[in-house]
């Protein structure tokens, strides 16, 4: 087949809706654009323990850090999977680990800002883990399939996350004036940098075009972000919290919430490197990964060593 | 039957586990590799998911308590939570008591150090607390076998893993054997006091309510025995051992752990979390 | 004059002072050399005793503020103080506010580091508190003149010392250089913030209390380039800088700094010691 | 002169009590003896920093945490003018630290214990700074001059901590029910200790009989052990606690407290190594040494290219 028929098969199936198979012939592009997209998420992942992490040693109730512990480790597990989706496009791990630690590749901004209270833990669950969904549940029919199946795995745990992260600002915004105080606070900062998990708007915002094509994709920033905004703005009343945009509004004739203009000097000053924590969390990364280095070499050594023994038993 | 030794003893295997979750957890995040991330957590968590049932049952035994018998246990009991004007509850056990007041084997409140450190330190309880769990079971108290019996199962994931660790880097490179090395000689002197009963362990001795701790002395050394002869280490030769933990005279790490672990508790005493 | 601000920027620099002191003095018994490890901690007991002036100043512009005064103040006045039916202490400041009412500088909670990162973080903040302290000594205010004047000569000394060192680590080794280059990466971002006078600051400013912070600016540039030149280090390119320390918002690193340093207060409220 | 007259001029200068210069003749053995003796003591108060410096960063008020960095920093100034007088009779400070990390060299066993409450801090003041001094201020009058002029600063500062040590206990002892009840268990796990600092009964003691007569040693362990037990016995009143000595009491006939047995065991287990934090403490050492190579590695690089540069210059 010439490339043109091998496309024009790849793109039958994709407006089809069958599932693209590792084995399956696809154009380059669409290859370098999952392998950027899911390992890139991968890295969103293992970079997002950190912010939560922070506050294990400190959660206020052996309960909380049960399950705050217990949600940490699902990212890593979502890590886990997503690396393996992505392992399937002819990339190794150690590769995406190496571009996540040079720089190369990104990760999702909203891990550069710093947890600071406790209210933060359920903040990140409700805002940023529901931003995530948002983003992710369309990707659960994505074109790629391992890609697909992994989201469908990820989505369920992550919103699961999401309601406890409700559940605990619930607890807190029913508490003393301190937490509720605290979680105020927390909705404060974490606002306007969860609405900017969207990405920049469909005008300003490139591969839309191509990713919607090939059903990596299915919705445009906008509209994603709009449905986020409808959905918060109903759900802070709950928690008898105000969101911090006083342009926030129900519009009739829209259906949908009206709301300010985003800050996007600091979106791209964060994704630029330059959020308050994006040092500290490649630091802690690297970190990791140099001082486990010995530990990966002496599990490699003692596995060659017991190959070994075991060749020349049976020898 | 009176309940004070056993409530403290209840204690100390509630305080010794959820320290042993505590330590672990922080390599949530920041282990050598993801999947063994993920498998330090998974012990952190059933550590803490056993000290949350063993607190819960400690604070039964206070709140069923008659006063006389309180008033023998008060000594371990946070002075604030009595303000509080509710039955004792895990947390506040957990949370607010005063490091004097602990009752864990010094073992568990040891920094979290390297890899070698952790996965010895996790063989070294583990193997001590699965004999533990193993004769629980079969306790005259239902509470402590319905705790043993859901324990159990965990306790002996934990010793595989941690055993297949011990031997992985005793066996694997010179570095880790070296590390394998130094962490022994950093913790050996802390696994004495498992076996030895502090005096109101050797009163739920005599109630029959569990075994003499020396008796899991053999077994335990005998599986370090095993585990060491794969891992091509050499069993230190029986010398000093650190003791004070059971009776609550802890190391200087302690009062760190407890400050950082306790903080947000004594900012905002009795909120709801 | 309204006091508020006064007592908010007296509050800032008095915190800013007691985190240089409580980051210096955790070399003090770990010092690379015996001499150097007296010579950091006498710039933390320097520090220490500028701290407890300010503090004591702003107590007492709080005890002695009419009391609508004090209500703009109580954001920044720990809750559990009110009920202790006494004056307001400069204990109390220091070991019972929350994490967001303090307003140090984030540069002064940033963790100890190696020995670079800590005589670089000497040398950015000493060099700043120089200006500060020299135009201290002539405000409009007694009690901040009498606290400028007091800690002048101390600073001196702190900025000659840690110039010293700059140069030393700078021009010393191929190590030295290189870590020295590490702390600056690490710590530059955090030097515009002591520049930017926060809104209270520039009420301060306007009441002719202060200088605006940012003419300290242009010295200060100078005095780095000064000392960078001589330690063949590369003045930074104008970038991003953190902000937010003097507003309450701090880096992840300020909550485990307070639990450790609040401990004891928290655990025995205003107990006297 | 022959070595039988040098030794009987140097030993009419002690009896004379002439202080012995460091260019003056010396017997070989008392050099040693000294040699070992202020390094000792020397090593003493650096190990003994560590157990102070434990609280430094939870001291409970700013005036208690300055006069803890305050009296802290006093230790090492007493380890800088001991390793000056030891320098003084030919060994450098470098080598007395190489052999203090080796374990060649001992320090004092009493910091091998660890401190535990804030309350520590006024029981090493009192009790332990109590009992350096009875043991110290001897020294001021022993043979050596440099050791003898050193022994002098040491003790006076030793004597104001003591007092500040015994300050801060009864502020405690007048505090709250748990201020009380940190203060008596801080005297339970001192005291022993602290009484076992004079060493081995006298009948047991080596070396004591020619240190006597070379006027390094001018009591013997003791005569010194009852001098502290009789004066902290007294003390203790004013504090309303009580010392963990079910035998101690006034005996009239001897004009002395007579006091229970003292647990040998215990005393050379912790000498041999085997206290609750011998291998804490010079793990802790060997460690700020070994972390502080780079930096004096590179004081000496840097001031060998001045005096370099000069020299240049001036050619």
């Amino acid at each position: 087949m010439t490339t043109q028929e091998l496309e024009k098969n790849f793109q039958d199936k994709v407006d089809a809706e069958v599932r693209i198979e590792p084995r399956d012939w696809m154009p380059g592009k669409y290859r370098q654009t999952l392998i950027r997209q899911i390992s890139q998420h991968a890295h969103s992942e293992i970079v997002g323990m950190l912010p939560e992490g922070n506050w294990i040693s400190r959660a206020p109730s052996l309960k909380r850090k049960q399950i705050l512990i217990a949600k940490v480790q699902d990212e890593a597990g979502h890590g886990l999977y997503l690396y393996s989706a992505a392992e399937t496009l002819g990339i190794t791990r150690d590769e995406m680990i190496e571009q996540l630690h040079s720089g190369k590749a990104k990760y999702s901004s909203i891990f550069n800002y710093p947890t600071i209270t406790w209210a933060d833990m359920g903040a990140i669950g409700w805002l940023v883990d529901g931003a995530a969904i948002m983003n992710q549940v369309p990707l659960c029919r994505t074109s790629y399939g391992p890609y697909s199946r992994a989201m469908i795995r990820v989505c369920k745990e992550e919103s699961f996350h999401q309601r406890q992260g409700f559940e605990s600002l619930l607890v807190l915004s029913n508490g003393t004036p301190e937490q509720r105080a605290m979680v105020q606070d927390a909705i404060d900062r974490w606002w306007w940098p969860s609405i900017m998990m969207f990405g920049p708007h469909d005008a300003e915002s490139t591969n839309t075009e191509a990713s919607m094509k090939w059903k990596i994709k299915r919705f445009s920033n906008d509209e994603l972000r709009q449905r986020f905004v409808d959905m918060i703005a109903e759900q802070v009343k709950l928690l008898d919290m105000t969101l911090p945009d006083p342009e926030l509004k129900w519009n009739e004739a829209r259906g949908h919430y009206d709301f300010g203009k985003i800050n996007w000097e600091e979106f791209w000053n964060v994704v630029s490197g330059n959020g308050p924590c994006n040092k500290q969390r490649l630091d802690a990364r690297r970190k990791a990964w140099e001082e486990g280095a010995w530990v990966r070499e002496a599990a490699k050594a003692h596995a060659e060593k017991r190959v070994l023994r075991e060749k020349q038993q049976a020898a | 039957m009176p309940t004070t030794e056993l409530f403290l003893y209840t204690l100390q295997l509630a305080d010794s586990t959820l320290l042993m979750g505590q330590r672990h957890s922080e390599w949530t995040g920041h282990g050598p590799v993801l999947e063994q991330d993920i498998a330090i957590t998974n012990i952190a968590l059933d550590y803490l998911g056993q000290s949350r049932n063993l607190y819960q049952y400690a604070a039964s035994l206070y709140n069923n308590a008659p006063e006389t018998e309180k008033a023998a246990m008060d000594k371990y009991i946070p002075r604030l939570w009595k303000s509080f004007q509710r039955e004792l509850q895990e947390d506040d056990l957990a949370f607010l008591r005063e490091e004097h007041q602990f009752l864990n084997v010094l073992l568990t409140e040891l920094p979290r150090g390297d890899w070698a450190f952790t996965v010895l330190k996790e063989f070294f309880y583990s193997a001590f607390l699965m004999n533990l769990y193993q004769d629980l079971l079969h306790s005259t108290d239902n509470q402590l076998a319905a705790i043993g019996e859901k324990s159990v199962k965990e306790v002996s994931y934990h010793l595989r893993w941690s055993s297949e660790w011990v031997i992985r880097l005793g066996d694997g490179t010179e570095e880790s054997n070296t590390r394998l090395n130094n962490a022994l000689a950093d913790i050996w002197m802390f696994t004495g006091e498992l076996f030895v009963p502090a005096a109101y362990e050797q009163i739920v001795v005599q109630q029959g309510v569990i075994k003499d701790p020396q008796l899991y002395k053999e077994p335990w050394q005998e599986k370090v025995r095993t585990i060491f002869q794969q891992a091509l280490l050499d069993v230190p030769t029986p010398s000093w051992m650190q003791h004070g933990g059971k009776e609550g005279r802890h190391t200087e790490h302690m009062g760190y752990l407890l400050a950082e672990m306790q903080q947000l508790q004594r900012t905002y005493p009795n909120a709801t979390w």
